[in-house]
């Protein structure tokens, strides 16, 4: 087992790991920092985004009304130090990555263009026509080329992190080419590992998002904050989970059930206009947009096709000339994936798994509790998003969280002490285990069917509506999956490359986080953003104004705790939609 | 300069496919492509001869009897089908390329490759006649 | 500007003559490699030719007809060489001076002759 | 039993062989499906041991490229349907890459070449200081948007000859990138990059086969790319040639 060393390491090649590694290089050019990605870093889920990015640069806009649409949005479970914080940030970090060379749409006087964005009410969402996180990313990656104090560490795959005396050492990665298992030590960590969508059967997310930092921090013993919170966007494409971007309604797109009916007009989100409306109708925040769905179903006003009920996303009036221009992938992941053309037809859309508020608990800095460990970008959970993400607001939270866990972690550098020996009997110990699950021949169960129970497990009991009695079946379902992923079997006896090892090591990260889900949810007996109890449909300020954090006890089972949420200026009130 | 990828901590064992000597024959594509190239040698055989036939000229009627009779004997002629073809098979593949090469806008608009290629063509059409006219004027 | 290699104006050299090939060889060659010995056109008397080829507009236009191409060709055989006929890297240098090599040789006899013909 | 095709996957196990087979797979011809999902049928459904790189399952990664029945394609984006379910798919790895596994191919060898064209803006303040864009028009975006759309899916390197040939060779997309940033208002490193383009492995060992263009999937037109760069780099020489004193 070979044995690497760096000053500061960065799990997580995407927007927010990117953006921490420039942050780190530029405040300390001075320090090893290193990148490891278990995909090659433009791979990165963040490369899917597409509607925008959300900072205040018009005139017309200010600080104050990002703030307070993200505090509403989030319904009020952000520490709203952390929203005051990010809002302040935004512009600057935005101008900087343009400065950087992302191709952001412009206005004919060369400034950059804005569109409106779910549950904003301004319009302040900057947008590379609809392949925003493609240019974001790839501007990160090719700018991130320049700094030769940057090594990357391309398709290692961590798989433990070792923590000796309360503090982050480093990881145990497997480098998947060879299949070879080495440490990386490092004085500081920061994990930036993007989110666990492919916990869901029907999802956004890449094959690579499984939560794999989340998993690692919560084994080390860092909580898991705001777990339940799970967000539904209400357009991805019936039969793979595909999205269409909220940018088609920010457009003026429509959404209408099978009479042809803006069926949002129902539920309390306001009267349809035919321009769109900040706030309003299909500009409304993404829970509710997505619970409105159901309800609707319920009412028997949905279609029905092969892959279950979908309403349909009519952006025929836009016309074909700004669809060519503002959401030319749109058009082409119909073309592709839905064999239809937006421009002449309605698009079928459901709600599908997309984002996870929670994530590894930090501070405003990026900080863990762990001392050395930050986290950043969708792993974490600064406490921006609370119990609701507005749409392109993560885009942004990657780059300002991204670039304050970079600095926080560079500074930290200095003082860290060198690794103790301890450190070294743990990455031999994580060695062994990976050796023997490599050797592994007396398997019984395949990996594919394992992970498809789980995801339709955690469709049926944690979906858009849970209740208590879904939460916990849903859990005991899983307790017995993860004693079946104990005997997993493995076809593939190479050492090259395999996937099918990295893929178990997937899975088994994968049934601790579901569990984690399961159970933060279980126990949060309200109602509030994403997070929508069946039976208990109040959102209750006195009991559950309050983060949750999830422990790992030494038995391995879940241990909810909870923490009080910041509010600095805008106490809880109601969320009002469609009329201000 | 930049920052490097690790290489791999142990030698893969990498599979490297021979490319076989006929690799043109492997996609249609390959192998317009090397007939687009070779053209280039009909292209230069025909500036070295229209060299010999400004020769020819300099050197007098009979000089330039003998030219044009070597060009009408049936290796002449031969010649001259496959140049011709040749020197048609580099104009048509000629014009899309240099389109690539060309940036041009009205307005906000950039105009269409295919635009330019077909300005080529009208081009070559009216430059063509010109030459004949002159030519045959005597 | 740093020093840059010679290629860029090779390649310009090679795209004149690619262009002027294109306009111009086809016509030239159906009229007299064709048109005219096969006597599908009467060919213009010797007089005519004379004329022309001595008019300093022409010379002008035959010094081009006859560099570019050759250029153009010279470059097009020189990949040829590394590419269809895979010839070893340590070739390559003696392949590109033996080709614009000759191109100028042709060069040099074209100017030569169009300046002396009378 | 529902309709069925065949996909012949070329499997290399550097452990145990020397050079790669072909192995066939029977899997059911579903409209909805594209390449990809008939090869994740095989890895879960019938051999976990199969090899290959995917992520995104949009066209947006670039993971998936592979050559199916000796074109290169982006297995995400094509359909089952666009194939005869009587004929096999014949499944490689992009060709003229080293093969790591079965359908993985190495393709370090395109990242420093990345590298080496410095992707990035070179101007001497693009750290910002201030909370102020660059402006740029939308006509001036447009000069190099279509460059900017590259996924590095590494399907025209396997679509261009001179690649096979000459591996050392700069290639499609590495040159769109550079070219991408020469073509945008904002930078000011044209020079800088030419220095490493300015050689035969650089920008003039492409003799325009084209296929480039033709196999891109995202329409960004390297051929067109490296043309114009060249064409570029001949004005500027010419223009310092006639005018040295006229060159800044
Ligand atoms: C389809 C889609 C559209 C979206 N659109 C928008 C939008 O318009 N606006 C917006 O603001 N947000 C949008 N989002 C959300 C946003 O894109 C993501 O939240 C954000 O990109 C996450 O970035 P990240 O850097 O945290 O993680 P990612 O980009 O997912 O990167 C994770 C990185 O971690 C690495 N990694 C993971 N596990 C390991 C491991 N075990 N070992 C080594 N490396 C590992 C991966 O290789 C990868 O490099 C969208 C999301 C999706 C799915
Ligand atoms: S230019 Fe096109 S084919 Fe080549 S890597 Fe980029 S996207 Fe892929
Ligand atoms: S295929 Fe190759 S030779 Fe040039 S035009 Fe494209 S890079
Ligand atoms: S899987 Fe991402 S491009 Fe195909």
């Amino acid at each position: 087992m070979a044995s690497y060393s760096c000053d500061l390491l960065i799990v997580g090649g995407g927007g927010a790991g990117l953006r921490a590694s420039i942050a780190a290089a530029e405040a300390r050019p001075d320090l090893d920092v290193a990148v490891v990605s278990k995909v090659y870093p433009m791979r990165s889920h963040t490369v899917a985004a597409e509607g925008g990015a959300a900072a205040v640069i018009k005139s017309t806009d200010s600080l104050e009304a990002h703030a307070y649409d993200t505090v509403s949005g989030a319904d009020w479970l952000c520490d709203q130090d952390v929203v005051e914080a990010f809002v302040d940030e935004a512009p600057r970090e935005m101008v900087q990555l343009e400065h950087w060379g992302c191709p952001w749409s412009r206005e004919p006087d060369g400034t950059v263009a804005v569109r409106p964005f779910g549950g904003m009410k301004v319009s302040r969402t900057w947008f590379a026509a609809d392949k925003t996180g493609f240019h974001m990313l790839h501007s990160l990656f090719q700018t991130s080329l320049k700094y030769k104090s940057v090594k990357r560490y391309d398709e290692w795959f961590v798989s433990r992190l070792l923590v000796d005396d309360g503090r982050c050492a480093g990881v145990v990665a497997v480098e998947i080419a060879t299949g070879e298992v080495h440490s990386i030590l490092a004085k500081a960590v920061i994990l930036c590992t993007g989110g666990c969508g492919k916990i869901f059967p029907f999802t956004t997310n890449a094959n690579i998002k499984n939560g794999d930092g989340m998993a690692l921090a919560y084994r080390a013993g860092a909580p898991l904050k705001d777990m339940e919170f799970v967000q539904y966007h209400p357009t991805g494409l019936p039969a793979t989970g595909i999205l269409i971007t909220e940018a088609t309604r920010a457009e003026g797109g429509w959404l209408v059930n099978k009479d042809g009916y803006r069926y949002l007009q129902d539920y309390a989100l306001g009267t349809p206009e035919p321009k769109p409306v900040h706030r309003t109708m299909e500009l409304g925040p993404r829970d509710r947009l997505s619970q409105a769905f159901i309800k609707e179903q319920e009412r028997g006003r949905t279609l029905e096709g092969p892959y279950g009920h979908y309403v349909n996303l009519d952006i025929r009036h836009i016309g074909e000339t700004v669809i060519d221009k503002k959401l030319p992938f749109v058009r082409e992941l119909c073309l592709k994936y839905a064999n239809l053309d937006p421009v002449h037809e309605v698009i079928p859309v459901r709600p599908v798994v997309h984002y996870i508020m929670g994530g590894v608990h930090t501070d405003i800095h990026g900080a863990t509790p762990i001392a050395g460990l930050y986290a950043a970008g969708e792993a974490a959970c600064v406490s921006l998003n609370g119990a609701n993400r507005l749409g392109s607001n993560s885009l942004t939270e990657c780059l300002v969280f991204g670039a304050r866990a970079g600095r926080a972690a560079a500074e930290y550098v200095d003082g860290a002490p060198a690794p103790g020996a301890a450190v070294e009997a743990q990455a031999s110990d994580e060695e062994r285990r990976l050796r023997s699950l490599m050797d592994k021949t007396d398997g019984t169960e395949r990996i594919a069917d394992l992970r498809s129970e789980m995801q339709s497990t955690m469709e049926e009991s944690a979906g858009i509506y849970r209740s208590g009695d879904s939460l916990a079946a849903g859990a005991e379902t899983l307790g017995r999956l993860r004693q079946h992923a104990r005997h997993l079997k493995l076809e593939d006896r190479s050492r090259t490359f395999n996937t099918e090892f990295i893929s178990a090591l997937e899975l088994d990260y994968m049934l601790e986080l579901a569990e984690i889900i399961l159970r933060s949810g279980e126990q949060r007996t309200e109602s509030r953003g994403a997070h929508q109890r069946t039976d208990f449909p109040a959102r209750d300020d006195d009991n559950f104004l309050a983060h949750s954090l999830a422990y790992r006890n030494d038995d391995g089972s879940v241990r909810i705790e909870y923490s009080p949420v910041t509010i600095t200026k805008w106490p809880p009130g109601a969320r009002v939609y469609g009329k201000q | 300069m930049s920052n490097p990828s690790l290489a791999p901590t142990r030698e893969l064992k990498l599979y490297r496919r021979p490319i076989s000597f006929w690799w043109w024959l492997d996609r249609p594509a390959y192998f317009k492509f090397v007939v687009r190239e070779l053209t280039c040698l009909f292209v230069g055989a025909f500036a070295i001869l229209t060299l010999l036939q400004v020769r020819a000229v300099g050197e007098g009627p009979e000089a330039y009897a003998a030219f044009a009779a070597m060009l009408a004997s049936p290796a002449g002629i031969g010649f001259s089908v496959l140049a011709f073809l040749a020197a048609v098979y580099h104009t048509v593949t000629w014009f899309p390329a240099v389109q690539t090469t060309i940036v041009l806008r009205v307005g906000e608009q950039r105009v269409p490759g295919s635009v330019i290629t077909g300005a080529h063509m009208a081009g070559w059409l009216v430059v063509s006649v010109v030459v004949a006219y002159i030519v045959l004027r005597g | 500007m740093a020093k840059r290699s010679l290629t860029p104006f090779l390649w310009f050299l090679f795209g004149g003559g690619g262009m002027v090939s294109a306009m111009l060889f086809p016509v030239h060659i159906l009229l007299f490699g064709l048109a005219f010995p096969l006597g599908m056109l009467e060919a213009p008397g010797y007089e005519w030719l004379h004329a022309l080829v001595v008019h300093p507009i022409t010379r002008l236009y035959l010094f081009v007809f006859i560099l570019l191409p050759l250029f153009h060709a010279a470059h097009r055989i020189r990949y040829t060489a590394y590419d269809l006929f895979r010839v070893q890297p340590s070739l390559h240098q003696p392949i590109a001076v033996v080709c614009y090599g000759a191109a100028l040789a042709g060069t040099l006899a074209a100017g030569y002759t169009l300046l002396t013909i009378s | 039993m529902a309709e069925t095709i065949r996909l012949e996957v070329s499997r290399y196990r550097p452990e145990v062989e020397s050079e790669p087979t072909l192995q066939s797979y029977e899997v059911p011809y579903n409209k909805d499906w594209v390449i990809l999902d008939a090869l994740n049928y095989v890895k879960n459904q019938i051999d976990g041991s199969v090899t290959f790189r995917w992520s995104c399952r949009m066209g947006v990664c670039g993971s998936c490229g592979m050559m199916a029945n000796g074109e290169p394609k982006l297995t995400c984006a094509v359909p089952l349907t666009d194939y005869d379910p009587t004929q096999p798919i014949r499944i490689e790895p992009l060709q003229f890459f080293p093969v790591v596994r079965d359908l993985v191919i190495d393709m370090s060898s395109f990242l420093e070449k990345l590298s080496n064209v410095k992707p990035w803006i070179i101007r001497d303040d693009v750290e910002a200081t201030e909370a102020v864009e660059f402006r740029q028009t939308p006509v001036e975006l447009d000069a190099y948007k279509q460059f900017s759309m590259c996924i590095n899916c590494m399907i025209c390197y396997s679509a261009c000859p001179v690649i096979g040939l000459e591996p050392e060779f700069t290639g499609p997309a590495a040159i769109a990138l550079a070219q991408r940033y020469n073509l945008d208002s904002r930078d000011k490193g044209k020079e800088e990059r030419m220095d490493a383009l300015d050689a035969h492995e650089g920008l003039w060992g492409c003799t325009f086969v084209g296929e480039c263009t033709k196999v891109c999937p995202k329409n960004v037109d390297p051929a067109g790319a490296i043309q114009l760069y060249k064409m570029g780099s001949a004005t500027d020489y010419l223009k310092s040639m006639l005018l040295p004193w006229g060159t800044k």
